[in-house]
């Protein structure tokens, strides 16, 4: 049983699949690491602490060479896969929406994909959810940045020389980002407002010291939605929202916005308009840039002054806390391998009937097997 | 009534006593002062005693003087516990 | 006599509508019924010889009392108070005479024709307590009123008088028992009513309180005692209430002075000069508060403005202020948080502690919104602040501070002044009159500790 | 009574030394106001907002003749100082002991230069303190900064990939800027310690619920100091705290420095040495990078990387807060300014025998006056 | 007697003892005291005619008592407490039928040969009070001891038959003040033994407890009544402490269980169905605490473990949380938290909130962590949490969170559930074994005003 | 004694009671019921003056039997106590 470690080779990407400290585990399990030379720098992780953890490190053939299982942190150029073990599983975070083509070479190629973001939304899965993980972190850095560009500060400060007020934040989107979001501004002392579509983000938001602002006229989506996500609104929805928002959002400093439609480009939030609205200095953080923005004109990686406002946003939000987030997402996959672990065999298996299994499971033998995707 | 009864009631007072004094809030105990010295005009009763008997009318007079001096406090007391007390009205809500 | 048990259960409940503010009037009308009933049973059940005399004394007595009492200032209640106790005390001392005098009337006389020896020593001990009440009273009462030095007057050789006069009035009773010559029944009065000046005047000003209500204490014993030989319930039942109640308040204001009762008991009680500062510098007068006390205020009041400083910091009270604060909304009070510009030691202090404690931004003023507020509120409850509310920087022009603007605490209708001793100053190290103002008591203790406590108080 | 507000020259000062707030009122007061153009850009005013709160608004030369008091937040080249009223004040951070040859200048120009930074550590003083504003603002920024360099998050997090544990920071120097940045690192959730040679700054770190480390067998400063500066302290000291700083510095993730000794350089407090023996990934902030740095290495306005750890500092750190920081600037001037305004005359002046006029009057009539430059 | 007033005191100080736990042992012996005082007493001062059998009774009885005392399950205790209530109730009753049958030897003789009128209503009422207690008494120990059914028995008619004998007893008792003959005496008896059954008989099993301590009262009310006929202080005082007590107790106990007090006096309690739980699925046992025994045990306890989940968060109650965990700590409890990977709604959710209560980290241990220190802990008190705590992730193949990694709560000696329902489940929407142990006590009310209360408990 | 001072002690003794058993911590209200019912039985004192007395040899039995009765009561009352009582020790520190 051999596992292979990648460096990452997206742009941008700081993050890596395994940690000393999950490597140990592992070989604990009987399996035996190889981690490509230098995988871990983004991450503060040197190739001596792969070793002294236990792991061979070499270079990409020789750690791909007879591996039974790929480690990425995001899915690999298919050509990179070349001279793999027919049948060897690549577990990643795989994008299988926006890399489709490259779903479909990994299943020419042989191997059994495992798209760790499919990973469904139950109790027992928990431990092993990326999005979940991953996504906490970049609430929390979105706050750090938008605090960071912020010409003033969060905390309200009454001093000789005057009082400075406390910054106000509001966060769209509450899922798990923005719930971490809402934490962090409301620990840096900004009076924190946040909306969402699903009704029982209302009440965590109260659960975390926040005021919730909710489209009050039309229902939104009851209770948590399927698996916490959110679907595309009724048009009467994204009215009423545009309006609550436009009356609320000039009031604001600082803006965070996280919604995402699983599957979908990412629900336009903010219109220029409204950010027109917004006072100059003011703040606008898009943490779903990436996936097509919440906010009119965001561009990734890029600080956009429009009407004297700064829209941030990061393409790959975690990779800015490469450390913790590595650790987090090394942790995911460990457990998610280490729960399927058949001690006789003395490899992970995936029963085929299982709930993970017909989530995650891209390819197979050669076919793509996934049902959101043949959908 | 025999001495051991009124010993009992007295005990039992007692008892009584320190009970409900130590629930008396300590924000009214300037008005308990001026109460109980209201109520320790009891005494009135042995003073309207003496000053009802015939028979020696200088203890009638005593008597009568006591019965004075207790009405003083009697009236005076609960009027000055009053006065105090309205100070302590609940606000209005 | 049931009347007589009825008017004793009926001062009982007097007592017991005081345990809140809300029943203390019915409490008090208790009282008025009780007595009533006690005076009417009397009159009823008696033959009374001489009711148009009976009357007139009630009418002059009464009418005195009740002028006294709507007239007087509040101010001078604690002398009103001590005058009464003498009366009651003299009222005793009569009734007992009266009772020596004309025993049968009181139905104490033997089969021997003389009184009887229990009944003696019930009266001697009640015209004894009774003088001693209203000589300790009336010299309480010249104390209080200024008609005498309030300096504690020294003899020397006191203890050994005090102790030598007490043991002769205890021998006489005992010796009362056994020959029933009025002299002895005279010589224990006078010895009490002397032993009741000796004991009171070498007592301070400042301890006048303790002694008042051990005096009241002493007229509810005397009360007991005649109830004894009268063989009556509601006299018993009063005089035991009446005589704990005092005994307790004596016991309760010792601790709050950090005296000790049996010294205060003992009569050993004023030899120590009568100041209640400690370390300030100069030697101004005070008020120190209790944690109940604030707690008391603060619930009756409308409005309460929270001064905060570095104290409140150092002790780290923000989480207990804010429960303090929240228990307050309840009840209704309306709470807001003062914040000056340089309260603390770094710019904005105040706001970090206070949003850890997760004080919503709307009840934090700053200096100038909130300043003009301070006048109509009723309470200003500074925990921790020093120099931020000094008026010397407003009046002092020498003093280091001179020219902060400050918050004028003094306007309000009572200030609480939280800190740990009177001696720590704060940053400027200046002196701070606010100290000595007539409406501030001083909660002298960690600032955490006085908020637990107060949220304590506040929730009984 | 022309007041000139100019614009700054300096590299990276982003700061205006008025705000429309206190242009408002000085105008009550009864003066006129000319500000430079664009002289509110980096804090997000623009001109046209002075003009609102009643400002002229016009280039260098319109706004410096005839004013009788220049405001600006660094010192001005001298040169363009020329065509100036004589006598007229100049009132700025002057920089006195780093700029001496300006100094020399602006007296021969016959101005009367102002050194705010001078102004003495007095009660009625403190609105006026304009390095209590500003450096109250560094020490929240420097956290800020940090946070956003370093790889991992503050704040502890048990979720279900595993535990971030808490960010360890260390703040060396409690002056009002270290205070601040105490509270900053607090509110984030760091586990704080700190540490300063004045040993009142003992309680007033544990007044903010952080652990004091502290010299214990070589006595360091007794109380607040005089005006609560430091002093260069003796070489036993610095052996015993760098004792002391080795054995604690290793295991901190964060650390900000702000120790600054009026006059002199700042003190060296964390050498290299020390630096390797921190984790790597670890970030230090160095506030007083430019008065020559508390650390070995750093350099202003740059990342450096020594042993993996990021040292960071700028030059002008308020500067990175612009908007609050000119705000509170802006007020300590007119804070000062207003208490020496003078009804009748209409305007403000300064009795020769002040406490305040001695302290920062650095040039009067062609000479140079001030006791702590000619000492 | 004097000695009566002694012991009559003792049982006061007795009961007195009980205000704390410190100095409830020391109370129980000044009860043994002022019994063995009573009886000694009674024995000096009357011509005992038959010491050997009045001894051997004592043994007989006492021996019976101490061992069945020594020997019961603690879990017994309802039902031996109700069999010493039955003969409480039975003694009264013989001692008043001796009292009828030999009246001189209770001096209640009359000039008139005939006993005194008073004492033949006191004597009555004592026999019908104590026949009532016997056979109430017996009912609810045949019921506690489940030698009868707990289910309510429901007489057609029973509010008129009971009325009607009521009546009958009071008016015979009546009637007996002018004819002293026995048939009287014992149809009062036997109509008040019918009563004390078809009082109880009626009730169901929960509110016994209720029953039960009306009945303790009835058998003061029964010594009281006994003690007036004896003219007996030692009877009197204590009957009167028992009696308070009792009722007392019965109005704590329904305030509790939120029934009407007078209801229950009047007998027409126990009608509806006795369900303890309320919305749950399934009907499962489950017992309800108050913030008194939930301070009372953590108080007790050397540790405690807080279990927070998203109930706190929502209550926001950490901040009075973490004051609990401070007075608790004051008091020399070990305190830790421990927090679940996915307690709340977001990854972290308690660390923020603990965190800005303040509580310092190295209180706060992850689930592996602490785990094992389940085992030792004498308190979990699990606060808003629920998913997390839910064994059947660990045990039930079929539930949504099998799998997921939960706290071993129940190896705590004592669980602290609070919630604000037995019907609100937690996210994942299961039920919670936990309710529904042995060691576990549902705190049901909401997070923060359960802990306020526990914090004002805690600190009396 | 006549009745009124019975009647006296028996009022002051239910104010007693109903103060001192309020001042009961909540804790302790089971071996309070317990207390209390160890207590109760001073009925034994009727009994004892019954089964003292000579007279009637029935009501001496009664008294006997009712003696016995009251001793279980208080014997086992007493110890019932005591070991709840037990269970509520302190925590030594
Ligand atoms: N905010 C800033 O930026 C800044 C910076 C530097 C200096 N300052 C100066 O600091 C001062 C701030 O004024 P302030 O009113 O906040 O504080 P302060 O004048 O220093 O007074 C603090 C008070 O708190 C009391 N105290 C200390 N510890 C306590 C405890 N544990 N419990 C209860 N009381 C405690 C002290 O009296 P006891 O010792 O008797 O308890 C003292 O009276 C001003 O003079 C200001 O100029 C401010
Ligand atoms: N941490 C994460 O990242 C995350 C994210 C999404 C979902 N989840 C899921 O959330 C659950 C977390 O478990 P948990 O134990 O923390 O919470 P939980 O299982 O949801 O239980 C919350 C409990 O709190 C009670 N409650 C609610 N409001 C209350 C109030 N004001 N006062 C007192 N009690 C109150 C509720 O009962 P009453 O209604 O009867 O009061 C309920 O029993 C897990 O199932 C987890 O999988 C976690
Ligand atoms: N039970 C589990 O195992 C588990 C694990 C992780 C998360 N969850 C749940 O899933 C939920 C969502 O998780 P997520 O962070 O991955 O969501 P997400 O990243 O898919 O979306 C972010 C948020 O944006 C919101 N949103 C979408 N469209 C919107 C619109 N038009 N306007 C405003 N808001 C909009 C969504 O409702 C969601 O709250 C969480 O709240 C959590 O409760 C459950
Ligand atoms: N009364 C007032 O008006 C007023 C106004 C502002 C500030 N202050 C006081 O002045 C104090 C200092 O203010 P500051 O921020 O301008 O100071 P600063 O910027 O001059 O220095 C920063 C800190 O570094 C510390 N330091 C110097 N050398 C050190 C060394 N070798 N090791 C460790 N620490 C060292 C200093 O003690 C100081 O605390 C504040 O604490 C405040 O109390 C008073």
């Amino acid at each position: 049983m051999k596992i292979a470690v990648l460096r990452e080779t997206t742009a941008g990407e700081t993050r890596v699949s395994a940690s000393p400290e999950t490597v140990k585990k592992f070989i604990a399990l009987g399996a035996t690491i190889s981690v490509e030379n230098d995988a871990g720098v983004g991450a503060s992780i040197g190739d001596s602490d792969y070793e002294t953890a236990g792991a061979v490190v070499g270079n990409l053939a020789s750690v791909l060479k007879d591996a039974d299982i790929i480690l990425g942190v995001q899915g690999p150029d298919p050509k990179a896969l070349k001279g793999m073990k027919p049948g060897a599983w690549l577990v990643a975070g795989l994008d299988p929406f926006g890399q489709r083509a490259r779903v479909d070479a990994y299943a020419k190629a042989g191997v059994e994909a495992l798209a760790m973001e499919f990973m469904p939304r139950i109790t027992r899965a928990q431990s092993m959810d990326i999005l979940s993980s991953q996504s906490n972190l970049s609430g929390y850095k979105a706050v750090i940045e938008a605090a960071s560009v912020y010409g003033r500060a969060f905390p309200m400060m009454m001093t000789a020389a005057g009082t400075v007020s406390a910054a106000k934040a509001f966060i769209m989107g509450v899922g798990v980002a923005g719930l971490q979001a809402i934490a962090t501004a409301r620990r840096l002392g900004a009076q924190v407002s946040a909306t969402d579509v699903r009704s029982a983000t209302k009440e965590q938001i109260e659960s975390l010291g926040a005021k919730a602002i909710f489209v009050e006229n039309v229902a939104g989506i009851e209770g948590e939605g399927a698996g916490g996500y959110a679907t595309e609104m009724s048009d009467e929805y994204k009215v009423a929202q545009a309006e609550l928002v436009s009356a609320h959002i000039a009031k604001q400093d600082i803006v965070i916005t996280t919604a995402l439609i699983p599957g979908r480009p990412a629900p336009r939030l903010v219109s220029d308009a409204q950010i027109a609205s917004m006072k100059p200095g003011s703040v606008i953080f898009d943490l779903a840039v990436a996936q097509g923005g919440n906010v009119e004109g965001s561009k990734a990686d890029e600080i956009v002054i429009k009407h004297g406002v700064k829209i941030v946003g990061y393409s790959n939000t975690p990779a800015h806390l490469a450390a913790d987030a590595s650790a987090l997402y090394a942790r995911n996959l460990f457990n998610f391998l280490s729960a399927f672990w058949d001690k006789e065999a003395g490899k992970p298996v995936l029963p085929d009937e299982d709930e993970i299994t017909a989530a995650i499971r891209l390819t197979k033998d050669g076919k793509v097997v996934n049902e959101r995707l043949s959908a | 009534m025999d001495f051991i009864s009124i010993l009992s009631i007295f005990v039992m007072a007692c008892f009584v006593g320190y009970y409900v004094v130590w629930s008396v809030t300590p924000a009214l105990h300037t008005p308990l002062m001026a109460v109980t010295n209201a109520i320790s005009s009891v005494i009135i009763v042995g003073a309207l005693i003496a000053a009802a008997a015939g028979g020696s009318p200088t203890a009638k007079w005593l008597g009568l003087i006591a019965v004075a001096l207790a009405s003083v406090n009697i009236f005076g007391g609960f009027a000055v516990t009053a006065r105090m007390l309205a100070m302590y009205k609940k606000k209005e809500r | 006599m049931l009347a007589y048990l009825i008017s004793g259960v009926f001062f009982i409940l007097a007592l017991r509508g005081l345990s809140s503010p809300a029943t203390s009037q019915r409490g008090n009308h208790f009282g008025m019924a009780g007595m009533l009933i006690a005076v009417v049973t009397t009159l009823v059940t008696h033959d009374v010889a001489s009711l148009p005399e009976i009357m007139g004394a009630i009418a002059i007595g009464g009418g005195i009392g009740w002028v006294t009492a709507r007239k007087i200032a509040m101010t001078d209640m604690p002398q009103l108070v001590a005058a009464f106790h003498s009366l009651v005390g003299m009222a005793a001392v009569l009734v007992a005479a009266a009772a020596f005098l004309n025993p049968s009337a009181f139905g104490i006389v033997g089969e021997d024709g003389l009184i009887n020896p229990v009944s003696r020593v019930e009266m001697g001990l009640g015209i004894a307590i009774g003088a001693i009440t209203f000589s300790g009273s009336v010299i309480a009462f010249l104390k209080l009123a200024g008609k005498m030095s309030g300096a504690p007057i020294l003899l020397p050789l006191r203890h050994v008088i005090n102790l030598g006069t007490l043991a002769a009035i205890l021998g006489l009773i005992g010796y009362f028992t056994v020959d029933q010559s009025p002299w002895i029944f005279w010589t224990v009065t006078a010895l009490a009513f002397l032993i009741g000046f000796l004991l009171i005047i070498p007592i301070g000003g400042a301890d006048m309180p303790v002694v008042v209500s051990m005096l009241n204490s002493y007229s509810g014993w005397a009360a007991a005692a005649m109830g004894f030989t009268l063989h009556n319930t509601a006299m018993i039942i009063t005089g035991a209430l009446v005589g704990s109640s005092g005994a307790i308040l004596s016991y309760i204001m010792c601790k709050a002075m950090n005296r000790s009762f049996i010294s205060v008991i003992a009569g050993g009680f004023g030899a120590e000069a009568a100041v209640s500062g400690g370390e300030a510098k100069e030697q101004r007068p005070w008020k120190r508060g209790s944690a109940e006390d604030a707690a008391y205020m603060m619930q009756q009041a409308e409005s309460v403005i929270i001064v905060p400083g570095y104290g409140m910091a150092v002790a780290q009270a923000q989480h207990i202020l804010r429960e303090m604060a929240d228990v307050l909304k309840k009840q209704g009070v309306s709470v807001k948080y003062a914040i000056h510009p340089v309260a603390g030691r770094m710019p904005g202090h105040m706001n970090v502690l206070l949003a850890e404690a997760s004080v919503p931004y709307d009840e934090v003023f700053e200096l100038e919104d909130i300043n003009s507020e301070f006048a109509q509120a009723d309470v200003a409850f500074i925990i921790g602040a020093n120099d931020v509310v000094n008026p010397a920087a407003k009046t002092d022009k020498t003093s280091p501070i001179y020219g902060m603007p400050v918050f004028d605490v003094d306007k309000a209708k009572t200030v609480f002044f939280v800190k740990r001793s009177m001696g720590g100053v704060g940053y400027a190290g200046v002196d701070n009159d606010v100290f000595y103002m007539d409406q501030t008591m001083m909660l002298l203790a960690d600032a955490k500790k006085m908020c637990e406590d107060i949220v304590k108080a506040l929730q009984h």
